[in-house]
């Protein structure tokens, strides 16, 4: 400290100019709120993995009726409950052997397939390839999930920003009709549903979007409660900006996290509800095949032929897991305090 | 003096009230009254609660006054209603700044969106070449670089937001602004940034400032007149230096010898004056003019004492 | 407190008369009656047995008549199961449901604080995964699958526990792990993220500057705080055990309301059907009810108002 | 006097998302015993990470890379946190800036204010509560006995701050870190807090780290004043010398920026251009050169050492080397200089 460093005269030379546009300046590459997101979002790799697994089986649900190898409904009676086969490849497991009786028996040669016969998931007591009932069960519940996003958006999204905005008595009587509709158990609603109408596509959907709805639009309102008195939202009124530009240049933009992560786990729950029904046996009528009427056969051979609900439990529970953790991912990417603090 | 001045602003029995009728019932503004000149600064002072903010918010009607009456250049505009032309109209004259730079611009839109939103409401632009030369002159007026105008508000620091909030009030080409603690989320040498630019604009535009702060020595050293507020009324109001120099009411007293001051020695001889919040209000005081142009929530006698 | 617990009370009817007119017009809009497939009555018997059960009336008087039967607690007579009065099979069944229901329930629910809690405290470290992950499994493998496959391998071939029976408290514990692995996942998370956001918090900080270890920091601040709001998805967490138990129940053949509700449904028992509902509905309106009113005992800022005195 | 406390070279970093944050550059101070140390700065300056190492009170993102801090000459960073337990809150402890949010809400105040003497004292309940109760009043809680079983929703701010201080104090600590307790008050309750902080440093002799942005609150209550920027001290020295001899551009920007009482609305502000470095990558020379009026070559390409200015003061800025061209400060600082000389002091090296 008391010593005084020897320096160059010349680097002594005041070099400040007026002119200070340099510090004004922004050396980091411009990248807009989405893009972040998305940078946060792939370099997540759990989120990645999820992504890419419900990528593919989405891919494989919309083109089932290209890729599924048999007609999903087909019975045949005499190739009714063949084990896993995948081809001529000799994996135990897959390779169409059955235990019988303490023996391994090659069941597909038992039952007088023709040889090139194969069905790598199987078949059920009726004959039919599981594989191809996997797809479009799959693509059932996708189909679900789907439906009961569109509510969600249809419905609980719009009625949360109406709500929230509007504030006062119609946000209290709106809130009323929240209160009662999420206070009378949703599985009863569905079931009665389904015993009124008859059980099928319709009465799910239909039982969803009385009661799908609601979490959702509880969720908005609150948001928009707070958005609406954050400054820009104020700046906005004060310019004259008109309630539904206000709607839709500043809340749904701002409100889109909440509604994104909200949806991963409508999906979930969507599917749920499905399987649980067919489950029970008032969802999906037969013959059509649907994750959880498959279930629900598999179980009742479980004890024998454990693969026929192996099988579907593993989709059913690699969608859930799956979207779940995207759910995350999503709102870790949406919000990095979140995760990081 | 200021009488010969012209009136661009007055605010006559001003009330707020938030949950009317409620055990929970707020008198946030509680019959106030002033005037402003145009082309003046008009300090609001207060500390948190007094009713600052929101009577800056019910004169740009943010919200439906309880009662009484707003006169913008003549005109009532406590009572038109919020969607109409008149509405619209009056969106153009007057204009806001608000506190929280991190809060005041939606992180969703690039910066020449948010300035330019006041261009597309009114629709003062007809083209888009014509829109981006306008938001880069309203760049280039609040000292940012227009080359910024596709940037979002996040990569902006605290001054520089603020910055974006005044050219964006400013692209209607308001009379009069109110700035609702426009620095006081700032940092101190950022400050005088901001302050510096509201007043270089106002000598160019000829505009007339509602400058509402808890920061007296920043209020004093803008402002022309000053009136301090005090759970929703205004008790003392006046030229900014009768204000500092000769201080009449007991809180506004109070108030001054609170505030620090970056000198050792002023801060080793000031003494505080504290305020009793018992009883702050009597019934027979009223805000009265006692000096001229010095105005002072107080009784009849008093007033005459003073004047005296 | 008294005049807002008075006001709840006050919905609970309220929402519990609506769901009743729903359930009722519901069921009067179903086509043809219980009796229309059995072929072996004749018109005049048919006559008779709609008499008894007062169908020969209007769905107007029908109702009212209903309705009246609710206030004195009559929830109908079902059609099927040897004419018993619905309340009397919720009183033989009744048992068995709440049992596993409320072990469930609270296996669920520790379970979920002390994973949540574990996760929040060892943030981002190995063990935060591993117990997220424990929490997403419970969240994503749906009851019924994990109760068949538990049944199947710590049942039948393991033989652990008996494969369906009801008898001993032995036989409730397979169904009580199917059931409780939603809540534990469900409150598991919950419990993380409020754990997450407390130890970030102000106080927090200040206990452990206060000269607090860290374990006191957690036990003695962190824990309640972060527990408050766990209180208020108990309610949502009941939902989802009832639900459950309607398929757990059928999978252990426990004799139990969501066995015979399912079995209700199955045979169109609908008087059963609309007095199960009723039933749940009441219970579940009270779980909300009993949740709303402790997190305003337990929490000071509601209990005691929240204005701040100056 | 006895240095009671001694900061090192101490060096903090913050791993982010975007990078590692290289928050304290290096920072040399020293509390004597009995006395207030005020640390001024921007936020973001580093002023609040310095004083939360001292108690290692980092958030678990932060790490201390180097440095010493030593408590009566014996390194605090080299104690456990089980050993750095017994200190706090007993021999140091600390006053948060929020009083909304740093007490637990559901503990009643009394129980928060007694938790202290529990932890370090080996005192029964009823007399740690008894205590509470004394300390409570002398921090100017009205009725302290019947608002023992209150929670903290029940107080307004500044009783809060209060309270908060109670807590800080109640072990009669040998350092009290004060994080900048008054910035969320309004300005009276600021004055009242102030005052009553320099009233109980009377009584209990303790010694205060004061960390605030407001030159005036320093002005104040500060024996000793370090100014801080961008994770490193640019000048430290007596409350005078700070604020009637200041050397360097950022103190010179900085007290030029504030209006007081008598600058006039025809005197125009100095405002400080320029935002502060993003210290993910520090500049290499001086961190305030780009915003320096008075920026040399050398700014650029080596950050300043410490030039003694007096006996106590000094300050890290080129100017003060003897080959450094003279500069003339802005005139509000011309204007302490002359006061500074009426005070007996000594202007050097301008």
């Amino acid at each position: 400290m008391e010593q005084i460093p020897q320096i160059p005269k010349d680097k002594f030379k005041l070099i400040h100019d007026e002119n200070n546009a340099d510090q004004e300046k922004i050396g980091t590459p411009s990248l807009t709120y989405m893009q972040d997101v998305r940078r946060r979002l792939f370099n997540n790799k759990v989120a990645v993995v999820c992504l890419s697994l419900l990528s593919i089986i989405v891919v494989v649900a919309v083109l089932a009726p290209v890729i599924a190898p048999h007609n999903p409904n087909a019975q045949q009676v005499t190739m009714s409950n063949l084990p896993p086969k995948l081809g001529n490849l000799n994996i135990p497991g897959m390779n169409g052997y059955q235990n019988m009786g303490g023996k391994m028996v090659d069941a597909y040669k038992q039952a007088g397939a023709p040889d090139g016969t194969f069905y790598i998931l199987g078949t059920d007591y009726l004959g039919r390839d599981l594989l191809s009932r996997i797809i479009y069960g799959t693509r059932l519940s996708l189909v679900v999930a789907v439906l009961a996003t569109l509510v969600d958006l249809l419905i609980g999204v719009p009625y949360g920003i109406v709500s929230g905005w509007k504030g006062g008595k119609t946000d209290t009587f709106m809130q009323r009709i929240v209160e009662i509709v999420s206070s009378i158990p949703n599985l009863i609603v569905v079931i009665l549903m389904m015993i009124v109408l008859k059980p099928g596509l319709t009465s799910i959907v239909i039982a969803l979007a009385i009661t799908g709805w609601v979490t959702m639009a509880r969720l908005v309102r609150a948001q928009t409660f707070q958005l609406k008195e954050q400054e820009y939202i104020l700046a906005a009124r004060t310019l004259g900006e008109p309630s539904m530009k206000i709607a839709t240049k500043h809340l749904i933009p701002n409100l889109s996290s909440t509604i994104i992560i909200q949806t991963m786990f409508t999906i979930p729950n969507a599917i749920f509800f499905e399987a649980f029904l067919s489950f029970i046996g008032i969802g999906i009528p037969a013959p059509n095949a649907s994750l959880g009427t498959l279930l629900s056969d598999g179980q009742k051979a479980f004890r024998f032929l454990p693969y026929q609900m192996w099988a579907p439990a593993i989709i059913l529970s690699i969608i859930m897991i799956a979207t779940n953790l995207l759910g995350d991912g999503l709102r870790d990417a949406f919000d990095p305090q979140s995760s990081e603090n | 003096m200021s009488d010969q001045k012209e009136v661009i602003v007055s605010v006559k029995n001003l009330k707020q009230y938030f949950n009317i009728g409620k055990p929970n019932m707020v008198k946030a503004v509680d019959d106030v009254s002033f005037d402003i000149y145009k082309g003046e600064t008009f300090g609001l002072v207060g500390e948190s609660g007094s009713g600052k903010s929101t009577t800056g918010r019910s004169i740009i009607r943010l919200y439906n006054p309880t009662d009484g009456h707003i006169y913008f250049n003549g005109q009532d505009i406590s009572t038109i209603k919020s969607h109409g032309p008149k509405m619209k109209e009056f969106r153009r004259e007057m204009q806001m700044i608000f506190q929280d730079p991190y809060a005041s611009l939606n992180p969703r839109m690039k910066v020449k969106d948010i300035i330019a939103e006041g261009l597309d409401v009114h629709h003062l632009v007809n083209s888009e070449d014509e829109r981006d030369k306008r938001v880069r002159e309203l760049l280039d007026m609040v000292n940012l670089n227009p080359e910024h105008m596709t940037r979002y508000p996040y990569e902006f620091s605290g001054g520089q937001r603020q910055r974006i909030g005044i050219a964006r009030a400013l692209a209607v080409d308001p009379q009069f602004i109110i700035a609702d603690e426009p620095i006081s989320a700032l940092d101190v040498s950022i400050q005088a940034q901001v302050v510096n630019l509201m007043q270089d604009i106002q000598k160019k535009k000829g505009l007339t400032y509602l400058f509402i702060a808890h920061d007296l020595s920043m209020v004093k050293y803008i402002s022309d007149r000053i009136a301090v507020m005090y759970r929703g009324k205004i008790v003392e109001l006046a030229d900014s230096d009768e204000i500092y120099n000769n201080p009449l009411h007991a809180y506004t007293k109070s108030l001054l010898s609170a505030i620090p001051v970056p000198d050792p020695e002023i801060e080793k001889t000031r003494t505080r004056i504290d305020f009793d919040h018992k009883r702050p209000f009597l019934d027979d005081q009223r805000l009265q003019e006692v000096l001229p142009g010095h105005f002072l929530y107080c009784n009849d006698e008093q007033a005459a004492k003073i004047k005296n | 407190m008294a005049k807002y617990i008075l006001k709840r009370i006050l919905y609970l009817f309220l929402t519990l008369f609506i769901i009743a007119t729903i359930t009722f017009f519901m069921m009067k809009m179903l086509p043809g009656t219980p009796f229309s497939n059995e072929n072996r009555m004749s018109a005049e018997q048919l006559k008779i047995v709609k008499a008894q059960y007062g169908l020969d009336q209007s769905v107007f008087v029908q109702y009212v008549r209903y309705i009246g039967g609710l206030l004195q607690g009559n929830l109908g007579t079902s059609f099927q199961f040897n004419n018993e009065p619905v309340t009397a099979l919720i009183g033989q069944r009744i048992v068995p449901s709440m049992q596993i229901g409320a072990q469930a329930m609270v296996v669920g629910t520790i379970g979920g604080i002390l994973l949540g809690a574990i996760a929040a405290i060892r943030k981002n470290t190995w063990v935060d995964t591993l117990a997220t992950f424990i929490s997403i499994l419970g969240l994503s493998i749906p009851s019924f699958v994990l109760a068949v496959l538990l049944q199947f391998y710590l049942a039948y071939k393991w033989k652990i526990y008996p494969v369906a029976l009801w008898d001993n408290f032995q036989s409730s514990v397979l169904p009580t792990l199917a059931l409780s692995a939603l809540p534990l996942g469900t409150v598991a998370r919950f419990m993380r993220t409020e754990m997450v956001d407390v130890l970030s918090s102000d106080y927090i900080e200040l206990a452990k500057s206060k000269g607090n270890s860290n374990w006191k920091v957690v036990t003695k601040h962190a824990l309640r705080n972060s527990l408050i709001p766990v209180v208020t998805i108990i309610g949502p967490m009941a939902v989802s055990v009832m639900t459950g138990s309607m398929v757990v129940e059928n999978i252990f053949s426990i004799p139990g309301i969501g066995e015979q509700f399912v079995k209700s449904i199955t045979t169109n028992d609908y008087p059963t059907i609309m007095g199960l509902t009723i039933f749940y509905s009441f219970l579940l309106i009270i779980v909300y009810l009993i949740v709303d009113i402790l997190y305003g005992l337990i929490d000071p800022r509601i209990r005691l108002g929240n204005g701040g005195k100056e | 006097m006895d240095k009671i406390l001694e900061v090192k070279n101490l060096h903090v970093d913050f791993d982010t998302y975007n990078g590692v944050v290289h928050a304290i550059r290096g920072v040399d101070f020293h509390l004597n015993a009995g006395e207030t140390l005020a640390i001024v700065g921007e936020s973001g300056s580093g002023k609040s990470i310095t004083v939360r190492s001292i108690l290692q009170l980092l958030a678990k993102n932060g790490t201390i890379s180097q440095g010493e801090v030593l408590y009566h000459g014996d390194d605090l960073l080299q104690r456990s946190d089980k050993e750095m337990d017994k200190l706090r809150g007993n021999k140091i402890s600390m006053i948060f800036q929020d009083p909304m949010t740093s007490l637990d809400p559901t503990m009643t105040i009394g129980k928060q204010v007694a938790e202290p003497l529990l932890i370090h004292n080996n005192v029964s309940k009823k007399d740690a509560l008894k205590r509470a109760e004394e300390v409570l009043r002398l921090v100017g809680i009205p009725n302290p006995k019947a608002r023992m079983n209150d929670y903290p929703h029940q107080f307004s701010g500044g009783q809060r701050q209060r309270i908060v201080i109670a807590i800080a104090i109640v072990n009669y600590p040998e350092i009290l870190i004060a994080d900048e307790p008054t910035t969320a008050l309004d300005v009276t309750v600021q004055a009242q807090i102030i005052d009553l902080l320099k009233e109980l440093q009377q009584k209990i002799g303790t010694s205060i780290i004061f960390i605030t942005h407001d030159l005036g609150v320093v002005a104040g209550i500060a024996d000793r004043v370090a100014v801080m920027y961008a994770g490193r001290l640019v000048e430290y020295g007596s409350v005078n010398d700070v604020f009637y001899n200041p050397q360097h551009p950022y103190t010179w920007g900085l007290l030029d920026s504030m209006p007081t009482l008598d600058t006039s609305e025809s005197d125009r502000l100095n405002s400080i251009p320029g935002t502060p470095p993003n210290l993910l990558n520090p500049p290499k020379g001086d961190a305030f050169a780009p915003r320096n009026a008075y920026a040399m070559a050398i700014d650029e390409e080596e950050q300043p050492p410490f030039f003694k200015v007096s006996k106590h003061h000094y300050a890290a800025t080129w100017l003060l080397h003897p080959d450094a061209p003279k500069v003339t400060p802005p005139a509000s600082i011309l204007k302490r200089y002359e006061k500074f000389k009426t005070l007996g002091g000594n202007v050097e090296n301008v």
